[in-house]
């Protein structure tokens, strides 16, 4: 399943409109800035993950 | 026309509830009225927002909705 | 905010008694664990992820 929306992929930003509250779409605390961090970061610890698990593999 | 409003609604839901957790249970003066979490929101952001057939639950920093720490009285 | 902690150290459990709905406790299906485990998930994201801390550190 989907867990993580990429900001960039969406057209329309409506927690940015006047009067919206950012918390109706963030949790954790989360901004779009801190949400793309953590996003950008979620995908390194994957990435390296599954590096070592290819690596790992080819050795065998 | 009044009258035909559910007593039960009168009373207001939980806000320990609502955030997902309430000690008191059972013996809450309040409503806790089970609902669904959303799944996009639960992992950080959901683009629907209040438009979310599913519950965005609000977060603050309470005491009285953690389940007691280690030390803690 | 606590960072540790010790489920059994919690001397009333009402909800694990026999005959008591945990869905009286805890909503959107969570239970003790579950629970506990997303309180400091709130916890840590929120002080890793705040945005002005972020800052600083891409200033360093
Ligand atoms: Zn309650
Ligand atoms: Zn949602």
């Amino acid at each position: 399943p989907i867990t993580q929306v990429d900001l960039d992929s969406l057209e329309d930003k409506p927690w940015r409109k006047p009067g919206a509250d950012i918390t109706d779409y963030f949790n954790y605390g989360f901004d779009e800035f801190s949400w793309t961090t953590y996003c950008l970061r979620q995908d390194k610890l994957r990435d390296e993950y599954d590096t070592n698990k290819l690596r790992t593999q080819m050795m065998q | 026309l009044y009258l035909h409003i559910d007593p039960q609604s009168r009373i207001p839901p939980c806000p320990n509830y609502e955030r997902g957790f309430c000690r008191l249970g059972p013996d809450c003066p309040k409503r806790h009225v089970r609902r669904t979490m959303c799944e996009l929101y639960l992992s950080g952001f959901c683009p629907k927002g209040r438009e979310c057939p599913n519950v965005h639950p609000k977060w603050s920093y309470t005491e009285s909705i953690r389940i007691r720490a280690k030390g803690e009285k």
